[in-house]
């Protein structure tokens, strides 16, 4: 559905809402719960975290995008949105195999840090979850763009503020039984339990 | 046989200030507070302060028995823990959910983490986030004070706090209301609507002293983190005064002042260096004037709070002091 | 003159009533001195002696070995017993030359008597103080000669005399300014003329109004200045008193005074210069303050090096209370012994007593964060994370987190309220990483 | 249905020429080994072998500058894993197991004073020289504990004690031990001194009831000269030594320790022996009996397995075996 807006400045204000609605208010980590099996595989480091982050913006925008435009071109124009979450799936496993290849060549260090995490981006809820609700929100390509980058960077976000304290974390005496992921996820909790103060942020 | 001497690194002679000495004067600085809460509220909130401290020292012990560590109760961070919880319920609270508060408090807020000194979070404030909520409609039961002491609370009724009340004519009435149901005057002194302990400003601000001037806590968060809450509604009351509260009303009403003062500074939680403290504090004044401005909730003190204590360990990443010598000088 | 500001600090009550007004008093001879060879920083002297020579006061006994090294003298006539391993105040056994002193009544008789020193050249007073094995009497204990002959490159500007004294319960320098205030000014202008320094300074702490004063009424030369110091412990770290005076900073990372142009002396030093070079004076004797609330009667004393600690503390009147502590230095600094055997060597400032029940407590905590000690680290560090990642072996976090520049002071584990001994973790931390690339340096 | 079929296929057909044109520009080539050498070693990270952590130590495998059996936490079995993978062939190499010198636990060693500080022996030490009275001794506070990767060393009384079941031998601790009492031995039957102190008998016995005092006891007892006690220590040749344990019966302090249960054992065979009765005058234990006239026999329970009397059997009719 196509927006019909003039004014400029509501125009910016209608971007700004969407931004900080994905990022904060509706944190993909943090109050949708998607993508969080990457968010605890990769968050033990800073380092690796904001690599992680990096390249899962650079696929979830890319993908965003493509999805948009097979959404526009292929899918609406033949009738076949049912056939979205194979297209999709499909389209996004070929980019991260893209985005893999493109790391390991370009940094291998990137590379050696991310080790197994970076096929888990092709499985990373996040990625799929947002081509599918861009197409549901009938955004355009200028809001799919903008949605798509606050939603990773929300994913950004929450790993390098997760990262932190796990590194805090990995110096606590913490009880033999909680160690690991289980600490993790209360954390997880407790953190989400926090971005709730956000809600009512964005209508 | 001689006597044996003790041997030790040095340096041989330290300060007398230790951690319980720390937190008794914490909770020293909170008694005025208590004070005003059970003199406003009567008998029901001294139960409450009762009860929040001792379910919170039975599960501390509790856990450090489980856990076969040392049952360090002694060391009052638990009873701080139960006051700030305490004092940040309203009156009319059932006394079950003091005790769950308090159970997430000390057991998920802390002891789960390894106890004293390793908790990321305030554990008073995960305590209160978890009730808030989960029981939003008994956390949002307000009452006046009725202040004949020791009095049991009767009139009770919902969204009575000055920001509360705000809030829901805003989102009815499209603008704040021209009149406003307390005065500063009454908000300072804490003729006012809200939690236990959040009411008198006056009172927590004595504490507040009490502790600045015993160096317990730094001065650099509660002044950065209340100077931009003021600074920021300040600004917005300005661009419109029918949306927007008077700046001075939000630094007196709330958990504010308890907050920047009481629970910000509590020092496992927050960063250890100058500029991280700096940036603690301004985070936490932007993320309250946020939340209280544009958000859901009427107050976001304590939700500003635990955001922050997440980023602290990037803060004590990203802002250490510069070391002797450094720079080169040449 | 403005002074500038180094950062941190602690306020610790400096117990120097004790002390402060009690006259240097004369110990009497031991019938028996254990002298170290090794008082210095470098490697041990050589000894010249053999068991059964006799000796006399102020002979040669051991010759430094190698650059950083320091002569040692006999501190009392008599014959040489032995050279044995004897306790010493690093808390193992060292060798140590052990004289039977004979007589109670030996005095010290000048070999020389040079007038005018100032008139010979510069370089030719390096040896008087090389030959008397002077080192700095402040604790460091780093050879002076060897500090006073800076390398080509490096100009000397500034002379800082450092009468500071900042560690509680010391006197020694106190009373050393009050009683010798001609000498050590006599002793500047010799430093002054080695180094060819322009400016000087006394530093003293406020604490001291009577040593300022004197100190103050007795220079004439108009390059010499006093300075009267806030009391800041630890004002007197070199570092941090280069900072003070002239605002420059020792770079980090193993700078040293000369790379500022500056170069320290401690007072009790500089009235052994003036010893060495006036009178031909070797070291064999030093200040040292016995006190704390552990002694009977705290006194200033004049000790010949090499006498048993127990000795001392007899002649002090002996523990008043339940032993607890017995330290050779200050309290911050000092180094605690288990023997009251161990003799003084030439770093000896102090003889520090403290009773059981003020030292007896040890209840360490985990780290709760607080962030004192970050306040008061006068090097800008971050003792709590050094801590930390030294109880889980992280030294390469350590040494990011600049471990190597700690002076160890001592000022973060005062304040803790933790009670976390944040000085040994961060010794044993640097250690460590010493260790490490020692061995890496092997490979 | 003709349109579901041709969107599938084509963005499927697109994305697998992109990704195969981005294969080849973009090719790494990566040693599939490594990751054949890595499932093969423990994975413990440990350091042992001295490289960082087991990824490194297969990469200089591959490159041959590691041995293959480099991996002393894996053993044997590992290195002739990895020497599949290589397609070589590995020399064997001994197992060894960590030894504490000093048996000085709290009981039985006094304390000089009373130490004040972390629990770290590489920083005690460093304070007065430690508190135990010992200056050789172990000081008790876990530096080795802390620094084993695989748990095999616990403290038990102020004590470090070695679990050599699960000790693979790999010296972590024996770098770590600031006293230097830690040492290798080959995992095998044989006497250990346990104990370090190089002082006189008379100043041991004032702070250790179970320190070696140089008596020369066992230098005297042993039936193979293997003993001999320099700086008033014993120290044991263990090429001469048989872990007969006469040496640990005679020692008055019971400082010499067998490292295992003893496993082998002499068998006489009755066809070969010739009854002159040598190996029965010459067993320390009395383990052989019988009378001339007939085949000499073991006795089980008490032989240690010495292998003295096979020196004096002139018809080779015993042999050692092992037991289990």
């Amino acid at each position: 559905m196509a927006k019909h807006v003039t004014c400029w400045s509501c125009d910016m204000g209608q971007y700004f809402y969407i931004l900080i609605g994905v990022l904060l208010v509706h944190n993909f980590v943090f109050s949708q719960f998607l993508g969080i099996c990457p968010f605890l595989g990769v968050s033990r480091r800073l380092e690796t975290a904001v690599g992680m982050g990096m390249s899962v913006i650079f696929v979830v925008v890319l993908s965003s995008v493509a999805a948009f435009l097979i959404n526009l071109w292929i899918l609406i124009p033949y009738h076949i949105e049912y056939l979205k979450t194979v297209i999709f799936i499909l389209v996004i496993a070929a980019l991260v195999q893209l985005v893999e290849m493109v790391i390991q060549k370009t940094s291998p260090v990137l590379y050696q840090a991310l080790g197994i995490y970076l096929p888990l981006i092709t499985t990373n809820c996040i990625v799929l979850g947002v081509a599918v609700l861009i197409t549901q929100k009938g955004f355009d390509l200028l809001e799919t763009t903008i949605y798509s980058f606050g939603a990773s960077a929300g994913f950004l976000l929450a790993l390098i503020l997760f990262s932190g304290i796990r590194e805090r974390l990995e110096l606590a005496d913490i009880p033999w039984s909680f160690r690991g992921t289980a600490i993790a996820l209360i954390t997880a909790g407790i953190l989400s339990l926090s971005f709730m103060g956000f809600s009512g942020l964005v209508k | 046989m001689k006597e044996t001497l003790i041997l030790s690194s040095s340096p041989h002679i330290k300060s007398p200030e230790t951690i319980p000495s720390i937190m008794f004067q914490v909770c020293l600085a909170l008694l005025p507070a208590v004070f005003v809460g059970i003199y406003s509220f009567g008998a029901r909130a001294a139960w409450i302060i009762l009860l929040s401290i001792l379910s919170t020292l039975f599960f501390e012990a509790a856990a450090q028995k489980i856990m076969g560590r040392p049952i360090a109760i002694r060391d009052g961070s638990a009873c701080v823990t139960a006051i700030l919880l305490a004092l940040n319920l309203p009156p009319t609270v059932p006394w079950w959910l003091v005790v769950i508060g308090s159970f997430f408090a000390i057991i998920i807020g802390k002891q789960i983490y390894g106890g004293l000194g390793h908790n990321p979070f305030n554990p008073a404030l995960v305590g209160r986030v978890v009730l808030l909520i989960s029981f939003p409609a008994q956390m949002t039961l307000w009452a006046f004070p009725s202040h004949p002491l020791f009095s049991t609370v009767t009139d009770t009724l919902s969204g009575a706090t000055p920001l509360g009340w705000a809030k829901t004519h805003l989102i009815t009435h499209g603008a704040i209301p021209a009149t406003l149901p307390f005065n500063i005057q009454q908000l300072f002194i804490g003729q006012t609507g809200g939690c236990i302990g959040e009411i008198s400003a006056l009172a927590l601000l004595i504490g507040a002293g009490y502790l600045l001037w015993r160096k317990i806590i730094p001065w650099i968060i509660p002044v950065s983190f209340i100077a931009t809450t003021f600074f920021i509604t300040g600004v917005f009351w300005m661009i419109n005064p029918h949306q927007y509260l008077n700046p001075v009303y939000h630094l007196f009403s709330g958990g504010l002042l308890l907050g920047a003062f009481f629970m910000a500074t509590d020092m496992v939680t927050n960063p250890v260096t100058n500029l991280g403290m700096l940036l603690f504090g301004i985070g936490c004044g932007l993320l309250t004037a946020v939340i209280r401005l544009f958000g859901g909730y009427p107050e976001g003190v304590s939700f500003a709070i635990l955001l922050m204590n997440a980023t602290t360990p990037l803060l004590d990443r990203w802002t250490r002091p510069r070391v002797f010598g450094e720079v080169s000088n040449s | 003159m403005i002074l500038h500001h180094f950062p941190g600090g602690i306020h610790p009550h400096d117990e120097k009533e004790l002390t402060a007004h009690l006259p240097i008093e004369d110990a009497p001879i031991p019938s028996r001195v254990f002298i170290p060879l090794s008082q210095h920083i470098g490697p041990p002297a050589e000894p010249i002696v053999k068991p059964g020579d006799p000796v006399r006061v102020g002979d040669k006994i051991a010759e430094a070995r190698g650059f950083v090294s320091a002569n040692i003298h006999a501190s009392v006539t008599g014959t040489v017993r032995a050279i044995r391993p004897y306790p010493h105040a690093s808390g193992r056994l060292a060798p140590a030359i052990e004289i039977e002193s004979e007589g109670e009544d030996q005095v010290y008789v000048p070999t020389k008597d040079r007038q005018d020193p100032l008139s010979l050249p510069p370089q030719t007073l390096i040896p008087f103080i090389r030959e008397a094995g002077i080192v700095g009497m402040g604790g460091a204990t780093f050879p002076t000669h060897v500090k006073l002959s800076p390398p080509e490159d490096k100009s000397i500007h500034t002379l800082i005399i450092n009468g500071v004294e900042c560690e509680p319960y010391l006197t020694a320098d106190h009373r050393l300014m009050l009683e010798h205030t001609r000498d050590i000014i006599e002793g500047i202008m010799y430093i002054r003329y080695i180094l060819n320094a322009s400016f000087s300074f006394v530093a003293i702490e406020i604490n001291k109004p009577d040593a300022i004063r004197m100190m103050q009424n007795n220079i004439s030369d108009p390059h010499i200045r006093v300075i009267s110091l806030p009391k800041r412990y630890p004002q007197g770290a070199e570092k941090q008193l280069i900072k003070t005076i002239l605002g420059q900073e020792v770079p980090s990372g193993g700078g040293l005074p000369m790379d500022v142009g500056a170069v320290v002396q401690n007072v009790g030093t500089t009235f052994a210069i003036y010893e060495a070079i006036r009178w031909g004076k070797p070291l064999i004797e030093r200040i040292t303050t016995v006190t704390g609330r552990g002694i009977k009667t705290p006194k200033n004393l004049r000790v010949r090096i090499g006498t048993p600690v127990r000795d001392i503390i007899a002649l002090c009147g002996g523990w008043k209370e339940v032993p607890g502590k017995l330290i050779l230095g200050g309290p911050m600094m000092g180094i605690n012994q288990y023997d009251d055997a161990v003799p003084v060597t030439k770093g000896t400032s102090g003889v520090l007593l403290l009773p059981r029940e003020e030292v007896g407590e040890y209840h360490p905590h985990t780290c709760v964060r607080c962030g004192r000690c970050v306040t008061v680290c006068p090097m800008g560090l971050l003792p709590n994370f050094l801590g930390v990642f030294s109880e889980h072996a992280r030294f390469a976090d350590a040494e990011r987190l600049h471990l190597l520049d700690c002076i160890e002071c001592g000022s973060c584990t005062y304040v803790c309220p933790a009670k976390r001994p944040l000085v040994q973790m961060i010794r044993y931390a640097k250690g460590e990483v010493l260790r490490r690339r020692k061995k890496v340096a092997r490979q | 249905m003709l349109p579901e079929l041709i969107s599938l296929t084509g963005i499927g057909f697109i994305a697998s020429i992109g990704l195969g044109i981005a294969a080849k520009r973009l090719a790494i080539k990566e040693d599939p080994r490594i990751e054949k050498i890595l499932e093969a070693l423990p994975g413990a990270n440990c350091g042992a072998c001295g490289y960082a952590g087991c990824s490194a130590f297969a990469r200089a495998v591959l490159a041959e500058e590691a041995p293959v059996d480099g991996c002393l936490a894996g053993g044997v079995s590992t290195g002739l894993k990895v020497a599949e993978v290589l397609g070589k062939k590995v020399e064997k190499t001994e197992r060894m197991v960590a030894v504490v010198a000093c048996q000085g636990t709290g009981t039985y060693t006094r304390q000089r004073f009373i130490y004040q500080g972390i629990d770290n022996c590489r920083a005690a030490v460093n304070i007065g020289g430690g508190s135990k009275a010992c200056a050789y001794g172990c000081l008790g506070l876990g530096s080795c504990q802390q620094v084993c990767p695989f748990g095999a060393i616990t403290i038990k009384d102020a004590l470090a004690v070695i679990d050599t079941e699960a000790c693979v031998g790999c010296g972590i601790c024996v770098d770590e031990c600031p006293r230097d009492i830690i040492h290798l031995v080959p995992r095998k039957v044989s006497v250990q001194v346990l104990c370090s102190s190089q002082e006189t008998g008379k100043n041991v016995r004032d702070f250790c009831d179970i320190g070696c005092i140089g008596c020369k006891r066992c230098e005297q007892a042993c039936p193979f000269n293997a003993i001999t006690v320099k700086n008033n220590l014993a120290v044991i040749d263990p090429g001469k030594c048989t872990a007969c344990g006469i040496c640990v019966d005679v020692c008055p302090q019971q400082t010499l320790k067998a490292l295992l249960p003893i496993t082998r054992q002499a068998e006489i065979d009755p066809g070969k022996c010739i009854s002159c009765g040598k190996c029965k005058r010459v067993c320390p234990f009395e383990a052989i009996f019988g009378s001339k006239g007939a085949p000499y026999e073991i006795l089980t329970g008490k032989c240690r397995g010495c292998g003295l009397c096979i020196n004096q059997c002139e018809a080779d009719a015993i042999t050692m075996t092992e037991v289990l």
